[in-house]
């Protein structure tokens, strides 16, 4: 089974919860401002995620969500 | 159904329950407990609801969630009990909600007394709550009318979307008159799939609605009051009600008085009559729209000379008949209040004496 | 092994007028998972406080109404009581629930009104600047304790799980928090049967959660979930304090 | 032509319902009537009060500084309302605890002990309804029988209590024919 | 001390503390929290009581009592927190309680918004409660004039026994302007010893002092109400203030204007006399009494035309300069509201097409 | 051995209004007699509520408040905020302190207010006729429970005496009643101790005192204290449910 | 030590409290009305009277004082 | 004369207190002056703003709509209130993070990187000294040095921020001046 892990960085706020909580410190704050001024998170080491949902479940702001990949 | 003897308070409750309401919330109050008392009997028996809420302000809350889900629902208070819903008012007219309210008048300020008096007007009229908005309100003059009032208030405030209040007095509320209940109402409440909060499945779309009086930024705001004052501009213009009484004489003296009072001042004008002295009368059966046209054309018949405005208060109508009066005749006010209803007598020596 | 995540069917996809890290955020979808998987979006009311979250109802995707501030309760009372058969929540925030409203949700839970009540506990005042709540902490600095919560002059903090549970008519009452994924998970447990009470018409339910105010604590939003979880978890305990029956 | 009458005594000495029975009679004879009372909590432990006004015409004021009639069932009442009774009227005193008259020369006055009339009738709970048949068959306000129908509905609910009343009725009637 | 910089909110507790009130209840809401925060700041360092109530009615009944026992108290809210007051306000009226009220407006109805407005006109003027009260309020135009107005109501809430309402708007409590503060009020509360619960003790009269409300009886009710009466009679006559501007020229429309509002038409006046139209105003101080007698003179100069009422509202004070112009001139309004304030640019163009 | 009887002080001349029987004039005249022993009255101020008490400023001989209904805690907090010096008691009817205005009973007691509260539970809104209270016993009858009190429709009657308790502020919180002349000795008590901690600033107090409405029980005087006795007094416990430190 | 037991009938409201808890049987109430309508107390058997004040700490009335006979 | 500014950015970029340095300043001076806020939670996540209102007689409205001058600090700033700027005002660019213009050439327009320009001098947190030193060196709307004794004012309780935010104005005016 195929994950895919989409952030939406529009909607983040860069707050930092899912850096925090990630049980493999795949998160990191970039430093480019999005549209509301905040710094959003991205996959820094995307190798490393598990796909364990820790920082959906921690996210205030729904702005990570994880898709299954339908192999065709 | 013929006549039957009943309490003004007891008449309200039945009234509501033949218009269709059956959920009213409340706290007792003197002079009004006996509609709670009444309709926790009544309720039961027609498969409606009442509740005791813990306050005032919890019951205007209590009805401001039943209506704004689509239900009819009212509630009735006197005075005291009316200022502390005046927040919950205030958010259901915002809200646009048809909200039906029951004011039996006793006398003010502050705990004051038990007895008649019609000294909330402005808090009827004007707004006893913050912000531009205005209520409906009806004023009966007699049990009969009080059912009737009540009959019309709840279809009436679904067409407009706007609280009604019946602003009657501990008289109406106390007394018991022959009365004859009209059928029960057929209308439902009107279709309010488009506003009312009553769960997505009961209607086709599923937009889910929103109740709501926020509006942080200016614009939608503004437009709110805008479209509530032309509401309110067009209830002025189509739902004025009044009784003119003896204005086909060449009455010398124009009264002006609603409710309770009203009568005592048809007993003036009657007993001026047999004296060869003509008063007439225009009695505001709505507060809100003011018959403000109607006494100004009274007002500037020839013969008149005065206007007079006779209040179980210390002069509050006086001044809607100022404003509509215009300066065109001396407007002058009499009252009593805390409890004691001006006496026919009094009044005819103040008429002679203009 | 992995998982998948997305946003629930209740929730709206605006963007939330939420300060960055701040817990309401993960309540409301909480609330709104747990209102798919009871399947019961088309007749729920949901009832928007006057705090932060009196714009909730633009975040979910049912009916909402917005009330007055800390009268939610009897709204919901007004609801439930001509409309039983619709599902009801209040979401009210200490200043909300504890202050100003505290005779409305007392005397609901006595009543047993057949809603349910997600309290969010942030020990302060958030929307309109930080002032200081019933709920808020001795000592604890706010906008209108400068000095900190004088306990000799303003008492106790209000533990409001704990009063509720004083009453005699049964109900459903619990304390969880957010502020850990473990935590997030046993808040969802306590709000869906929470829920849950209330489609089977049982009984008042009330999950008061221990949140976070970062803006108003002055404090980034980690530094926030660490400062709740030393000085507020240990004053307000996490369980549940009532189960009907 | 319009008529007012005043019931006035301790509370629990059934005034109101006086009061009541009497408008109820008038209601079903097709008159017009008020039935007025004095509410609150300042009854308690004082003077119970009601007005009735009946007429054949629109009622306008529904109370009158000036009745035509008093039925007054303790020496507070009798004190308090018999100045303001219209000369010309009745006033009707409970003589079996008032041991004073109005001191009016211009009204009729009867002084009539209906509470050992009714105690004599089987109970004195019913000395209301002695009150009220005297007055009404003094007054003849309404018809007696009317009056009589009235009595019979508002005990509908406790009918064994409907033939010491039925006495109480006539007895009343006698005193006040005397 | 000199000029300093200062928020209007912040100001207005400055003010009070400088007028002898070291009593302050309050509940926060927007516009107006940071007259809390900063007295939470303040008071412990001038040995004055901070105490945040529970609720606006909790509030109410706060300074109700701190005030019935001869202490200076006063709050400080925002509409629907008014709104929440209105019982205890009527109560206080009834008892006559000299407490002082500020009300930072925001914009109605219901939760509405919280930028500036003028919809609470009625609310205050009139009397938001129940029964036949009046506050007296006054109605700063500046941070300056809000300060003299907190430090003059005291005093004057005092000298009538009666509560007194500061009625400001969001623009006057979140501004921030140069202000001068007057010295510290000399003055102490007048003699109570007559009437206020402040203890046997501190009297000579061992006479135990009552504060009620409720009369039970028709009689005394009726004559609080006439002495009410007879004291607002007497603040009409006495208390009114108010400030002409341009009155002088022969201006064709006549402005009345108040608070924010007014400072706006002030610059219209100003922007119109350069392109040579002459325009009067009058800017009534208190609201209640109403200038209506200095309306009236200044509506009748022959060179008037029309008067124009502007307002953050939609339309209240307009019905006193309707009833104090008594039909002489046309009275119009203008207003916004929601928390948009007439621009200078919209009114001048109202009166071009007057 | 026999003993002497007299009218407190603090106690005025007038005759009450109260109904034959009702429990209101000894409560009075036990709040009097403290009052004196304690030696206060010239710095006592009490508060009227809205209820049959309203009228209770005509029966003492002190500096006397009449509240609106619900609200004496606020006034009396008001009071001593700005006169910490002054004695001051509200004297508060079920419907009055546990309806509308238990925010305010609770939020003083949770601040530690420094005042005293009598509640006098009757189980009934005397004054405006009998309508249920938040007390009322379940099935009771009264003018707005015709058929009884329906516990399933508006809960189990509050108990004010514990749901204080439970707040965290340190205070005196007491049950007594005044059905039988050695329960009436024992009210006292409890209420001399509630003044004597106000006198020394400790705390705020509270005694629940049950009483009766034989008016609006429609029982006589004497029925009423044996259906208090045989009905309210299982329920309402009496005793000391809190005692500062 | 004398004792005077004295009952202010117009005070009196009837109630019947100090009859019931009277331990000795003293009190009865009179069929004399008074000026409020009620029937007041009074000692039928003053005699039994041992001056315990049980009917004073009752009466919700004060209708009942005790005071001491001050002999001379 | 009268001089209106905007200062507009995020929450957070110090742009209330621009505004109430230079209010004060001109208070200093002897100047009329209003400050007005943007105020309540639409500020959370959203524009802060204010405008500063100077002027040598009694100020009359305390907006107005059409303002000579904007220190726009974000682009929604800019976008928002670019257009009200009236013609011949000054219009501040932050544009360090803003990389569009004002669309405007009418005015004045100040591309500046002001937060560049403070991480230079020290500190990010000092981007708004730039812009208002900036803004003030180009409009001139109150003397430079008072503006300087204001600033040092506003740092009183954190001197040791002060010898940045000096700094900080140094660059800013010479920004402008360019
Ligand atoms: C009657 C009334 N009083 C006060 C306010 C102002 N007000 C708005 S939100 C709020 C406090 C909100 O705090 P809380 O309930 O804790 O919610 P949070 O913002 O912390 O989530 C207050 C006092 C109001 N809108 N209405
Ligand atoms: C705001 C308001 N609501 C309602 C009332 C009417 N009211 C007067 S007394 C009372 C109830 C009193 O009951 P309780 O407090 O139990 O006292 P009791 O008379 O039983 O001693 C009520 C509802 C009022 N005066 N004011
Ligand atoms: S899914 Fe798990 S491992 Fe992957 S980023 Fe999120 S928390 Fe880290
Ligand atoms: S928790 Fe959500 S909002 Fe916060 S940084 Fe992560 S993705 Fe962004
Ligand atoms: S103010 Fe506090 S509670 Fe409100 S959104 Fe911001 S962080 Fe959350
Ligand atoms: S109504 Fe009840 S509580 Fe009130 S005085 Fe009468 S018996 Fe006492
Ligand atoms: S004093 Fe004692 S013995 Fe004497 S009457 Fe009273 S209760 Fe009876
Ligand atoms: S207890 Fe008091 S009021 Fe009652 S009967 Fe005895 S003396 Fe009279
Ligand atoms: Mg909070
Ligand atoms: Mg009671």
């Amino acid at each position: 089974m195929a994950y895919k892990y989409i952030i939406d960085s529009e909607r983040c706020k860069g707050c930092g919860l899912c850096v925090e909580v990630c049980p493999k410190n795949v998160l990191e704050l970039s430093d480019e401002i999005n549209a509301k001024g905040y710094f959003p998170v991205y996959q820094a080491h995307p190798e490393n995620c598990i796909f364990c949902t820790t920082c959906c479940i921690m996210c205030p702001d729904v702005a990570i969500i994880i898709t299954e990949i339908i192999e065709a | 159904m013929g006549k039957v003897l009943m309490k003004g308070n007891e008449a309200i409750g039945e009234a509501a329950i033949r218009a269709g309401c059956l959920n009213y919330f409340a706290y007792p109050i003197t002079p009004q407990s006996e509609i709670a008392e009444y309709l926790s009997r009544r309720m039961p028996e027609v498969g409606g609801m009442f509740l005791q809420g813990e306050s005032e302000v919890a019951v205007s809350y209590m009805i401001f969630g039943a209506t704004a889900c689509g239900s009819r629902a009212f509630t009735t208070s006197s005075s005291p009990g009316i200022s502390l819903m005046s927040e919950g008012i205030s958010y259901m007219a915002a809200a646009q909600c048809p909200a039906v309210i029951v004011n039996i008048m006793r006398g003010g300020p502050g705990l004051g007394g038990i007895l008649p008096a019609q000294a909330d007007y402005f808090q009827a009229t004007k707004g006893g709550g913050h912000g531009d908005y205005r209520l409906i309100v009806l004023a009966p003059a007699s049990i009969q009318e009080a059912v009737e009032m009540v009959m019309t208030a709840f279809p009436l405030a679904e067409k407009y979307r706007n609280p009604v209040m019946i602003l009657g007095d501990g008289m109406i509320g106390q007394m018991m008159e022959p009365v004859e209940f009209p059928d029960h109402l057929k209308t439902e409440p009107l279709n309010n799939d488009k506003w009312a909060t009553s769960g997505m499945d009961t209607r086709k779309s599923d937009k889910n609605n929103i109740i709501k009086t926020l509006f942080l930024e200016s614009k939608p705001l503004e437009d709110l009051n805008i479209f509530l004052k032309a509401k309110f501009d067009r209830i002025r213009r189509e739902e004025v009600r009044y009784e003119s009484y003896n204005t086909d004489s060449d009455y010398k003296t124009l009264i002006v008085s609603y409710g309770t009072m009203s009568r005592v001042c048809r007993t003036v004008v009657d007993n001026l009559k047999e004296e060869g002295i003509e008063v007439g009368m225009i009695r505001p059966r709505t507060l809100f729209p003011f018959p403000g046209k109607a006494i100004r054309q009274a007002a500037e018949k020839d013969t008149c000379k005065n206007v007079l405005s006779v209040e179980m208060s210390m002069g509050q109508m006086v001044e809607d008949v100022q404003l509509c009066v215009q300066g065109k005749r001396p407007v002058r006010w009499y009252g009593r209040c805390g409890g004691d209803i001006p006496t026919p007598e009094e009044i005819i020596d103040v008429i002679k004496s203009l | 092994m992995g998982k998948t995540f997305k946003k629930p069917e209740a929730l709206s996809d605006k963007h939330t007028h939420y300060c960055p890290g701040c817990t309401h955020g993960i309540i409301h979808r909480l609330v709104a998972e747990v209102i798919d998987e009871l399947g019961v979006r088309g007749r729920t009311v949901g009832i928007a406080p006057v705090g932060c979250a009196v714009l909730a109802h633009n975040y979910f995707t049912f009916d909402f109404q917005e009330s007055a501030h800390g009268r939610s309760p009897a709204m919901a009372t007004g609801i439930k009581r001509v409309r039983p058969d619709l599902i009801v929540f209040t979401y009210q925030g200490d200043g909300d629930l504890a202050s100003i409203g505290i005779g409305e949700i007392i005397h609901s839970a006595n009543r047993g009104e057949k809603f349910t009540t997600i309290f969010v506990n942030n020990t302060v005042y958030g929307m309109t600047g930080g002032q200081m709540a019933p709920t808020t902490m001795p000592n604890q600095h706010t906008s209108t304790s400068p000095y900190g919560r004088d306990v000799k002059n303003t008492g106790m903090p209000l533990k409001m799980a704990e009063l509720l549970s004083a009453l005699e008519t049964p109900a459903y009452i619990a304390r969880e928090t957010v502020l850990k994924p473990k935590y997030v998970v046993k808040a969802k447990k306590a709000i869906k049967k929470a829920f849950t009470y209330q489609v089977e018409n049982k009984c008042f339910s009330f999950v008061e959660i221990v949140s976070t105010c970062p803006v108003n604590w002055g404090l980034t939003p980690l530094e926030s979930l660490k400062w709740a979880e030393d000085n507020l978890l240990p004053y307000y305990k996490l369980g549940e304090y009532k189960i009907p029956e | 032509m319009q008529n007012e009458v005043i019931f006035a005594g301790f509370g629990g000495q059934g005034v109101l319902s006086c009061g009541k029975i009497l408008a109820h009679a008038a209601m079903e004879k097709g008159l017009e009537v008020v039935w007025t009372p004095s509410y609150g909590p300042e009854m308690r432990g004082g003077t119970a009060y009601c007005m009735v006004i009946v007429s054949d015409k629109l009622i306008g004021s529904p109370v009158t500084r000036n009745p035509h009639n008093l039925v007054a069932m303790n020496r507070p009442s009798l004190e308090k309302y018999a100045p303001m009774v219209k000369p010309g009227g009745i006033i009707l005193i409970n003589s079996s605890i008032i041991s004073i008259g109005s001191g009016r020369d211009d009204v009729d006055e009867l002084m009539i002990p209906v509470v050992d009339i009714a105690q004599n009738a089987g109970s004195a709970r019913a000395a209301n309804i002695v009150a009220l048949s005297a007055f009404v068959a003094r007054s003849k306000i309404i018809d007696f029988d009317l009056l009589r129908e009235s009595v019979k509905e508002e005990f509908a609910k406790k009918e064994k209590l409907i033939p010491i009343n039925m006495k109480a009725m006539d007895e009343g009637k006698k005193a006040a024919e005397n």
